[in-house]
């Protein structure tokens, strides 16, 4: 079958023919490097078992253990009916495996690493046909099924991927996902019993963000958040909280939230951070914090890019995605990083990133990992945030990779 | 066109002090039957005045944060000026017009809508984006702009949303979209 | 969501940054023109319309109804569990609509334009899970299913799509299609009664070349055809011809052939051409051409590409993409077309395609189009025989487009 | 190893003129049985010495037809040596290793092979190229190399086949391929 896609590698050995020397020499010295290096250390080791005389043993392998650094980056294809997850490893930048999800799938993750798995939905004959919506969760090292779990009434809320439109409780044991319609509601997973559970009607909120066991809270369109207290035998409770924000202070789609410390983390268009911290079951709310100065904003910076924003637990660091833009450019991608304070609201420093970078997650570590992936380029560029250095960068990631997944380990 | 009064009406459901105590249910349904009906309704923006695009002299060649600059003289651009907020890809160029899905594909019946600037007139025009569903996405002229797009909770506004609710036969996937005028902004 | 692929158009938006000026240049003299003036003529309808103050009225359209110049591009997305086909319209180079598929399908038109389909197979979790074979008709205009047949113990052979592994009869009225494992055999579909009949065990044989209504050929690994009557009852006889070709004399995986009147057009790596007329329904073997002449084969010039060869009914004549190429690089694209007189050998031009081509088709009419392939540039360019130049192209076909598929009308 | 009649037995079964009379499946199963039992078969090509590539001077760069010039330093280039007849994805790209499938996948029995130069050693290796199956295909370093391919009516040395026979589950998706050597070729 004839390939027309091809690595960086391969492109450099065709290049000459289709791009200037600019071009070329940009390719050179970025994207080559890192697959390079991983490919060459295998290289050597088979050379030598070679020479040695050794036969090959072919098998299928298993990924090493997670930790902190397992970083998942989601590519639902710009729509397409079936999508990828592609699992890496941070510490090598090496891909250790992918897997398979159906349209507009939800990746989660375990924070103890015990499964990833996704709310997907599948049809009979590609895009048409009996929609099937389901739960699957996999083995962290296989990537085998652990479990398939069916939705009925097709009730996943189809759009582009939102992290915390679909989310595990502080203890692993149940998925909640977002339904849109017919009318707003929260599906419950019972993932210890392999079961769907029961869908607990909201008011007209978005989101799911689980503070406690049996305690989540959701964002609704009037500026409150929502408390839904998950009763026994399905009595269920909710409650709002006051306004928070104003009409016109446009939250955007992707906050950060750690379920771990309950802190949720949600920046507006123009840069102004909100916080609260969910953790007690009640919503405290912090006082908000402004990423830009007023001098900034007036030259045009602002906040833009998919997952814009990402919160490290520990040292209460806010990374948030900003450049200089026009009005209603709140998609487009950002080629520096913010670094805040979550506690000070002050800024610690300004990442230069180097590329168009519509997503940023961090790694949950003492010394952490600062993810930043662009869509654009498909790939996951891997920074130290303490001294803002790219160290390393995982390419060809898709054909629309644009969700970063980490545990809140 | 719906007299002022209802007009008014259906603003004022739009906005979040009164959306906020409606069944999102009626909400959909009733977008797709104003827009999947004879009527043309105009779904009036809140705060339209400052999200619509103006023409403008600077260009934006070469960075994608750039003002927005519609034309008027090519459907399959992602700049031409009633794809002001469309995320996907133009039906156009996938076997469908401006305002018509492609042969096998299925017309949702309800919308995401902005308010667009037409270079040529003069004038805003209220656009309501309407996907043609049941089929892969076309993969042919992907755009992504964004001119008044809100967050999802203001989901009226919102072009993540696959929205392809109300097609024939419940198909949900995403092909493509079309951009149908359904009134004037003002 | 996010859109990192963009059509040419938008590529020189941003194009001064990311490449040279010459690159840029050669873009704005090719990719963008085409499509370019088909956004051009519905802008100005659409201008017109709403000038006049009339109403827009969303429907469904229907595609005009098929003539010879409907070309159908085949996108197997590099071995993807889905896979796509683009339908074009040759005369305004217009993409009027697009067939969804499974994994590595096998699409194949009515000689008489009264239906599309293909051959396909999906899996119940994305490429995982039960596997379903099945046979779809679809409206030549509406791209509704007409029928959507089962196919019982998953016979399809999955290999890169090969034309002709998959052939409806003259009439129309059955498709075969190849099985590989676990032994050789041809299925039989009856399009009529909308039902899988049976599947005919063969020897080690490959292809099929309908000849009759109830009797086609196939290629074997000992350099014969194998004939196969099709007999009342599943009463089938099979009947070799003589060794026609040399075991070093190896014909590509890609033949031209026309149900119509039997013509089996078979190039080898080197350019040798066997044909064969199957229409009386024994084979009758021509004599073979050289395509090159010893000085060229000397000079390293060797068909390549995906579909290398096509025929044209009416003129006799068949295209052949050549270029000088290194051993073993049978696959690899060519950049010329020879055409040539199937019934003298004759050379009658050399046209320059000016692009990296890897599949050839041409309509039937009587001055028919060519039709030449790009999988690299994800496009499909049209030239007219006759004059040897370019007329129109069609951009942005998926992500790895190989295979022409046009009515033997 | 298997001695030396048992490799020509093999050897003379692969050529048409045996084969055409043997039913593909008991070639398939014993290939596929060869290859995933403990013993290393050399599956010898017919014509290997022809098909047998070279190292040379002549560099490809630019030329798609330029000639192959194998490397023995990065296994996740095309240029690769062991990679010479390859036509997919290389799993070491995608979780897997030179030798090994990635996690989740699942390991075919069959297998197409070459005979690829190593020109580190000087000595040419017949490489059985094993399909890892059961997932989508993995889009990382695509390659198409083909090194002493033959047509579709010689599959042992054919690459287009989705060479999944055998493979638990029988998944028979095709995800990326492995490069193991099975013996030397001369």
């Amino acid at each position: 079958m004839t390939h027309a896609y091809m690595p960086a590698r391969q492109m450099l050995r065709i290049g000459s023919a289709l791009l200037g020397s600019a071009a070329l020499a940009a390719l050179l010295s970025s994207s080559a490097i890192a697959a390079e290096s991983l490919g060459v250390a295998t290289a050597k080791e088979n050379a030598a078992h070679l020479a040695a005389g050794k036969e090959d043993e072919p098998t299928v392998l298993k990924a090493p253990a997670p930790d902190a650094r397992r970083v998942y980056v989601y590519d639902a294809k710009h729509f397409a009916a079936i999508s990828q997850q592609f699992v890496i490893d941070g510490n090598s930048g090496r891909v250790v495996g992918m897997n398979d999800s159906g349209f507009m799938a939800n990746p989660f993750v375990a924070s103890d690493g015990s499964f990833v798995g996704m709310a997907s939905s599948v049809f009979s004959r590609i895009a048409r046909g009996k929609r099937e919506d389901y739960v699957e969760l996999l083995d962290p090292q296989t990537y085998e099924p652990i479990a398939d779990i069916a939705l009925p009434n097709a009730p996943r809320f189809l759009v582009g991927t939102y992290p915390w439109m679909t989310a595990l409780t502080p203890n692993n044991k149940t998925l909640l996902f977002y339904q849109f319609a017919p009318s707003p509601a929260v599906g419950v997973v019972d993932l210890q019993a392999k079961k769907f559970d029961r869908m607990i009607k909201v008011a007209d909120c978005y989101h799911v963000f689980p503070a406690k066991d049996d305690t989540f809270f959701m964002h609704c369109r009037d500026g409150s958040l929502l408390k839904v207290s998950m009763g026994q035998n399905g009595k269920d409770e909710t409650k709002k909280t006051e306004v928070f924000h104003k009409e016109n202070e446009f939250l955007i789609n992707h906050p950060a939230y750690s379920p771990k410390n309950g802190r949720l983390v949600w920046p507006t268009y123009t840069g102004k951070i909100f916080q609260a911290d969910l953790s007690s079951g009640e919503a405290k709310f912090l006082a908000p914090i402004e990423a830009l100065t007023d001098a900034e904003k007036k030259d045009g910076w602002a906040p833009g890019g998919w997952q814009q924003v990402a919160y490290h637990r520990e040292s209460e660091q806010i990374f948030l995605l900003v450049d200089k833009r026009a009005d209603h450019k709140h998609k487009a991608p950002s080629r520096f990083a913010l670094v805040i304070d979550a506690k000070t609201g002050k800024r610690i420093r300004k990442i230069e990133l180097g590329h168009e970078i519509d997503s940023v997650g961090v790694s949950q570590d003492a010394k952490p990992q600062l993810y930043a992936l662009s869509t654009g380029a498909r790939t996951l560029f891997i920074f130290d945030p303490e001294t803002g250095k790219e160290t390393n960068k995982v390419d060809q990631l898709g054909t629309g990779p644009q969700v970063i997944t980490t545990a809140d380990m | 066109m719906l007299g002022k009064s209802q007009f008014d009406d259906l603003f004022e459901k739009l906005s979040r002090k009164v959306a906020s105590h409606t069944s999102r249910r009626s909400f959909i349904s009733r977008v797709g039957t104003a827009v999947a009906g004879a009527a043309i309704v105009p779904l009036l923006p809140v705060d339209r005045r400052g999200r619509v695009s103006r023409a403008n002299a600077a260009e934006s060649a070469g960075d994608p944060r750039g003002k927005w600059t519609p034309q008027d003289h090519d459907v399959q651009a992602c700049d031409y000026w009633r794809h002001c907020s469309i995320d996907g890809n133009i039906c156009d160029c996938a076997g469908g017009s401006l305002t018509s899905c492609p042969p096998g594909t299925k017309l949702a019946s309800s919308s995401w809508v902005a308010s667009c600037y037409n270079p040529t007139d003069k004038q805003s025009y209220l656009i309501s984006y309407r996907d043609c569903c049941g089929g892969n996405v076309s993969g042919r002229c992907g755009c992504l702009n964004t001119e008044g797009e809100l967050p999802v909770y203001r989901p009226e506004f919102g072009n993540d949303i696959i929205w392809c609710f109300g097609a024939e036969d419940d198909a949900m996937t995403y092909h493509c979209t079309i951009s149908p005028i359904v009134g004037k902004a003002s």
